[in-house]
């Protein structure tokens, strides 16, 4: 299990040294730094996708979230005056209620993850454009929010409160998901629905629950990435985004047909993919480039690790074969 | 119904910006003063050809009176553009088609603007450095036009363009890469913004870098912080065009050539509604001025 | 019987297109080994589905220690001590074998966290294991376990829920002899202990030998019952198939003839340090038998080219032969009939028409467009020279009973001229009257002069069905056995890899 | 089988008759033969992506390949001066290629179809925009291919060739499909790949020939697309129509789980989504509204057809139950 973990460290690791040896200022404060800002920032949203996949459904629409929840928490702060605790509050619940409508037509109506993710692409995106009337919402002249603007944008000891959160979070979702029930009922429920329900878990709530999390994650994201770029273009804004935070799952291992995944591979690959992100600029590749660049690694990344896995299998599959070997040696006595 | 004896006039725009909410207001004022016409706005889901042009065939198959557009790929829009011309009173705005039958361009030159960006650059950097520029995305007519007028207009200087970055629409990106240019060129002289988020994002970055005043930025367009980072002092300044008055004047005209009248073409057919510098001096009462379009 | 425990009075349970029961009654008193038999689709498992809260009957009533229900859920049955060992297999490969013993009732730790306890998880799996006498560890997972362990596995999460009343459900339709020995004894040592079993399996031998008494379905209606002094082979037979059945096994009507499929020194990835060779004639069927994970199903999946070989050679008639997909082996006529025949044998969402056609498809094509005329023809010929129980041919292959698939399995391939046929576990889980059509329609394809190669680790079918019998060992062919030397004995030792003493057996 | 199709057909029939009546003008000629050029364009990518689905796979690289095959054909076209016939055969043969490999990593090298296409979409972007340099590519004063263009953007009694060619094409992979051995062969790997590798079915090569005839029609439609916007902006052009031919498929009644569709429903997804694109234009919806409507009808729609499904099979079951009583009776005595 951790050998893929450590594959895509050690991937990451020479990709940094490689591109550190190329130009120093990579491995400057500053830069990993914002480097850290980036990777918290698109972190979260990859474990809550990444616990989605796990069940074996996907998460479409967390880009179109960013967008509807980020216009909702401006209107609620800048135009309605709110105050921020409650309007961090509505945002928050707001996520958390459009990931329980995902779950519940995932599990009660029998809906393909798919389909119902690719509705919500179209539709959140679509309200949000409607409700803005296609205009760039930001944060105006409005005042009263500077403690929720450090708290999700400042530092401390220069480290971004945004990587800072997505440790915490992913400490706590890696105790979730490795360490309690709710997380071996999440394996069970993505390797073989059926069987689950056959010993009694209770599937729909575990499905269900997998979707409220991501919501919840994709609005404390979309908070955050409004202070990030200080206003909400509802047309534009997180586009593609979900593609992100299902590229980092899968290369951290999260197989789509359910039941593999860890958080720290999760976390690892938002890393990697930030960090080819920075290196374009850093190396002044072309712009051009970037998504290629991007496409290229997890492509090769990917075909690696399953090569290495295989090799690794290989290799297993013989010792053992050796073992029965000695094993039967000894007993083959015994046995007369 | 009603609707149907009215004529219809529509104004179809590239892709969904507040540029054209201010564009919206001035078609709004000429709707008020044209109560026989019926006006439209049209804004295409995607930045692309294909969203533009399935709006025009829908228009021309609802019988539209008159278009104004904003073309996407206006040398590469010919054909549809004619065939528009041919059964609909057809203007170009804000990116002009001159190789088609449009019967009139009211707009900006781009390249002009771009002039005007290049001599502030002059100006904040009279004795030369390096800039780099920030856009949406290069395959843009405006952004080429944009860069085209700086570099004509910084020709010779000592101004140099270390590089152009795209970030494709993606606002966060257009951040990081910002992060990333100070990062890699800590001692950068001054950052250009072609398209309208990108000034306040390089502003946002900056900022949060600390290093607000160390160099200096020039931009386009009218977004509320760019306006802010102008009174700051943190932005140099930033050439804006007049969107309001594409709204309004292309409907007057439209409605006037559907009427039959010619006499406000000029030879060339081209309307350029010139593009204004906004400093330190002007901001304030520019500020005002958009606030007070963009009122609700 | 002492105390009744529950009591399902005429329950009624119909599916789409199926009656599956009609108005069952059973009861089963404490300390009690039911046995539960009946052909393919006699509504044994969804009896005992409903009774595990896994499927809700149509009409009919519960009653669990005097308290009467209409239906009950999981939990229902959890909570009344009812555990099940489901025919079909319901673990997650995934997770590893404590994980799986346990899932739905893990032991928790750390309050409203609630963590998992894997000390006391692994704590009290380990007890469970040693008394099945299993070589699997709790931490293994269960993707590398064979079929065979894997039903352990479920076994020791049945015996893990400390029921009043354990359900298995053909608990050893996967197991050769040594490990259904050692659930015999568990379920001995289950009932001394005062737990209730309803035991189901189309093996008569294990029934007879553990049931207190036997309960038969057929067609979904309970046709009798059989008190432990009347419990013979025959009388189960009579009740099931309402007839007698002459014998099972048809012996030879012609000899061994020459040519047939031989193996040279075959290495497959399972074993790669073994080499494995073999040959059967053309008119003879021959077992193979083996102990679990022996590696018959690698050879067998080897030669059909499914997993090609490593090395070695594949002589057909004497001419080598190269396979290295599946469709090299069915050109030459080799086929295979899987082991685990949802998965791999059949297409459960097609139809049974779409089935059979499948491999011979290009054949039934005129300019590459399939003729549907000439499929359906075919397939209700197979239908009715193998009996095929089925309401349509364009009914879906899932809704079939087992020995009915497994027909379909074979049909495929029969209509296809075979010169060499594997059947991997051709009967597992299937009734004896199917069983007696499978091994009809074996012992004619030898007749005439098909090779056969039948792996199988039911011992009674092997000793039976075979003219000769090899057996493996660890990936080797451990010995060979002509019908003289057929006896449990002798294929146990070969079986356990007792090579040297292979002479000392037979003089014994 | 068919009643999925009829549901289809009747919902696109009333939304048509409901927006005719609104307004007129959406049953004139002019506008329905637009909308026939748009489901022409639409659609022939939406069946070699739902060909691809039925595998249990799926092709997110679409709207990637428009733009680098787009922007090939022009270069060959325009630039290199390479005629006509050539230029189209070597666009096509790239599609093809592309699909090609997308076969080969899937079946040889046992990639998820996700990741695979998933790269494609980042990769052939970002290579169609370094190649233009973010360059614009058009006709410019290319000349010699007005055959080509009278092809692919002409009509014939008024009718335009993309949905002549849409309805040709579909045609054909209707038999393909439903009639002929490969179809049969694409369905068994779809519904148990095991199963079919053990009936003796080529899957590897079965699978394959899935990608490789969507990266085919991509090719074909790709150069359909340029001689409909007549320009590529390789950055912009074909963004998202990956989602909208997966959502034509799924609509049309493919499942991603594989093994199931049909080539009618995929043409009836896409004339249902072009039909609503095309309704937001003509009843004036404000343009933001576009992707919303898009979404909660697609939504609406699977949802329905679900319930109606559900209902139909229960009536099914039960009925049967019957029947099959009544043939038991009959057989029963004849069997003893
Ligand atoms: N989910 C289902 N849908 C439709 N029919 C079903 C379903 N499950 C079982 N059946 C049908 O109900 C009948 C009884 O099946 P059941 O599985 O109970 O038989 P069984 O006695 O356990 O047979 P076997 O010995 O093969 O396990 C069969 O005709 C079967 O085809
Ligand atoms: N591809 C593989 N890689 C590694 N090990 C394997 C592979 N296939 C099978 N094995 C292991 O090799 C051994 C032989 O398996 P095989 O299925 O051939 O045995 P078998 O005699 O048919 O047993 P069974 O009765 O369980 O079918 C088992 O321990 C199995 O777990
Ligand atoms: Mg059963
Ligand atoms: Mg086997």
């Amino acid at each position: 299990m951790l050998k893929k973990e450590l594959g895509l460290l050690v991937l990451i690791l020479v990709i940094g040294f490689i591109t550190a040896a190329i130009n120093p200022q990579f491995a400057s404060q500053v830069n990993l730094m914002n480097l850290a800002n980036q990777i918290g920032l698109f972190g979260l949203i990859s474990i809550g996708v990444g616990l989605v996949i796990i069940t074996g459904g996907v998460e479409l629409s967390v880009g179109s979230m960013f967008a509807l929840l980020g216009v909702i928490f401006l209107d609620l702060l800048v135009n309605h005056e709110l105050g921020w605790p409650l309007s961090l509050l509505i945002t928050l619940a707001g996520g958390s209620a459009l990931g329980a409508i995902h779950g519940l037509l995932v599990t009660r109506l029998k809906m393909q993850p798919f389909v119902v993710t690719l509705c919500g692409l179209l539709l959140y995106r679509g309200i949000a454009r409607w409700y803005t009337a296609d205009s760039t919402q930001g944060f105006g002249y409005g005042e009263g929010y500077e403690t929720l603007e450090w708290l999700m944008s400042g530092r401390t000891y220069n480290i971004p409160h945004t990587f800072i959160f997505l440790i915490i979070v992913a400490a706590i979702m890696a105790v979730v998901l490795h360490r309690s029930v709710y997380g071996r009922y999440l394996f069970a429920v993505g390797k073989s629905e059926e069987a689950a329900r056959f010993s009694g878990i209770p599937t729909n709530a575990v499905i269900t629950m997998a979707y409220v999390i991501a919501g919840t994650l994709a609005g404390i994201s979309s908070v955050f990435f409004v202070f990030y770029t200080q206003s909400v273009s509802p047309s534009a804004h997180g586009n593609f985004y979900e593609l992100y935070a299902i590229a980092a799952a899968v290369l951290g291992g999260c197989s789509l047909r359910g039941g593999e995944g860890s958080i720290l591979g999760i976390v690892l690959g938002t890393v990697l993919l930030q960090v080819l992100q920075n290196l374009v600029n850093i190396l002044g590749i072309p712009s051009s480039l970037n998504f290629a660049v991007m496409g290229a690694v997890i492509l090769l990344g990917v075909l690696t690790d399953q090569q290495l896995q295989r090799r690794r299998q290989h290799r297993l599959a013989t010792a053992s074969a050796d073992a029965r070997e000695l094993a039967k040696e000894g007993t083959a006595g015994a046995a007369v | 119904t009603v609707a149907q004896e009215k004529k219809t006039l529509a104004f179809v725009v590239n892709v969904p910006a507040d540029f054209w909410q201010i564009a919206r207001r001035g078609t709004e004022k000429a709707q008020k003063e044209l109560p026989n016409y019926n006006i439209e706005f049209y804004i295409p889901g995607e930045m692309s050809a294909a969203a533009q042009k399935r709006i025009m065939e829908d228009l021309l198959a609802k019988g539209v009176a008159g278009i104004s557009i904003s073309p996407v790929n206006p040398d590469n829009s010919t054909e549809i553009l004619n065939q528009v011309a041919s059964k609909a009173a057809l203007f170009t705005q804000d990116a002009d088609a001159p190789k088609s039958n449009r019967a009139l361009y009211i707009g900006t030159d781009n390249v002009a603007a771009g002039r005007q960006a290049g001599e502030q650059m002059l100006k904040s950097l009279p004795n030369g450095g390096k800039a780099m520029v920030f856009v949406g995305t290069m395959d843009a007519a405006n952004a080429r036009e944009r860069l085209q007028g700086i570099k004509e207009a910084i020709a010779g200087s000592k101004i140099e363009i270390l590089d152009v970055r795209t970030d494709g629409g993606d606002q966060t990106k257009a951040k990081a890469n910002v992060e990333d240019t100070l990062t890699k060129y800590p001692n950068i002289d001054m950052l250009v913004g072609l398209w309208a988020y990108n000034t306040p994002q390089i502003y946002n970055a900056v900022k949060a870098a600390g290093k607000e005043g160390t160099l200096k930025i020039v931009g386009f367009d009218e977004d509320q912080q760019t306006l802010k980072g102008i009174s700051d002092g943190a932005i140099d300044a930033t050439v804006v065009q007049q969107p309001y008055e594409f709204g309004y004047q292309s409907m007057i005209y439209l409605a006037k050539y559907i009427e039959g009248d010619r006499s406000f073409i000029p030879a060339d057919k081209q309307k350029i509604i010139p593009t204004q510098v906004i400093d330190k001096s002007n901001v304030k009462e520019f500020s005002a001025k958009v606030r007070d379009l963009l009122k609700k | 019987m002492s105390h009744t425990l529950l009591e399902l009075r005429s329950i009624t349970k119909t599916y789409p297109g199926v009656k599956a029961l009609r108005g069952v009654d059973l009861t089963v008193g404490k300390g009690e080994v039911v046995g539960l038999i009946g052909e393919n689709g006699a509504g044994k498992s969804t009896l005992m589905k409903i009774l595990g809260g896994v499927v809700k009957p149509s009409s009919g009533t519960i009653v669990i220690d005097g308290v009467p229900k209409p239906a009950l859920s999981i939990k229902d049955a959890a909570h009344a001590g009812i555990a099940f060992v489901h025919q079909e297999l319901h673990l997650f490969e995934n997770l590893d074998v404590a994980a799986n013993i346990y899932i739905g009732r893990e032991p928790r730790k750390g309050g409203i966290l609630n963590l998992i306890d894997n000390a006391a998880l692994h704590h009290r799996v380990k007890p469970l294991l040693s008394r099945l006498g299993v070589d699997f560890k709790p931490d293994d997972p269960v993707e590398r376990l064979s079929i065979a362990q894997r039903q352990m596995v479920e076994i020791a999460k049945a015996l893990s829920m400390d029921a009043r009343v354990i359900i298995m459900d053909e608990p050893t339709s996967s197991l050769t002899l040594t490990e259904t020995d050692k659930l015999l004894k568990v379920i001995a040592d289950l009932k001394a202990a005062g737990v209730s079993i309803i035991y189901i399996s189309h093996r008569l031998n294990e029934v007879r030998h553990c049931a207190d008494r036997v309960v038969v379905l057929r067609d979904g209606r309970q046709v009798g019952e059989l008190p432990k002094a009347q419990i013979t082979s025959a009388a189960m037979v009579r009740l099931m198939i309402g007839r007698d059945l002459k014998s099972l096994y048809i012996p030879p009507k012609a000899g061994i003839r020459p040519g047939g499929l031989e193996v040279q020194g075959l290495v497959t990835s399972a074993f790669p340090k073994r080499e494995v060779s073999l040959s059967v004639s053309r008119g003879e069927i021959l077992g193979l038998a083996g102990l679990i994970g022996a590696g018959r199903t690698s050879m067998a999946q080897a030669i059909f080219g499914v997993d090609p070989a490593l090395r070695g050679r594949i002589l057909l008639d004497g001419e080598p032969i190269s396979i290295k997909v599946p469709a090299d082996a069915i050109a030459r006529g080799i086929y295979l009939a899987p082991e685990d025949r949802k998965k791999s044998g059949l297409l459960l969402d097609m139809t049974v028409a779409e089935n059979i056609s499948l491999p011979d498809l290009s054949r039934f094509a005129k300019a590459m467009l399939v003729d549907t005329a000439r499929e359906a023809t075919v397939a209700k010929e197979q239908c009715r020279s193998l009996a095929i129980k089925t309401p349509t041919i364009d009914t879906d292959a899932v809704t079939l009973s087992g020995g009915n698939q497994q027909k379909i399995v074979l049909a495929k391939w029969i209509s296809m001229r075979p010169q060499f046929i594997i059947f991997d576990e051709p009967t597992r889980g299937i009734d004896v009257g199917a069983k007696g059509e499978i091994y009809a329609l074996m012992r004619a394809l030898a007749d005439a002069g098909v090779a056969i190669l039948m792996i199988s680790s039911d011992m009674e079918e092997v000793i039976g069905v075979s003219d000769r019998i090899a057996v493996m060992h660890e990936g080797q062919i451990s010995g060979l056995l002509e019908r003289s030397r057929f006896s449990e004995h002798n294929v146990l030792m070969l079986a356990v890899g007792n090579l040297a003493k292979e002479e000392a057996v037979v003089h014994a």
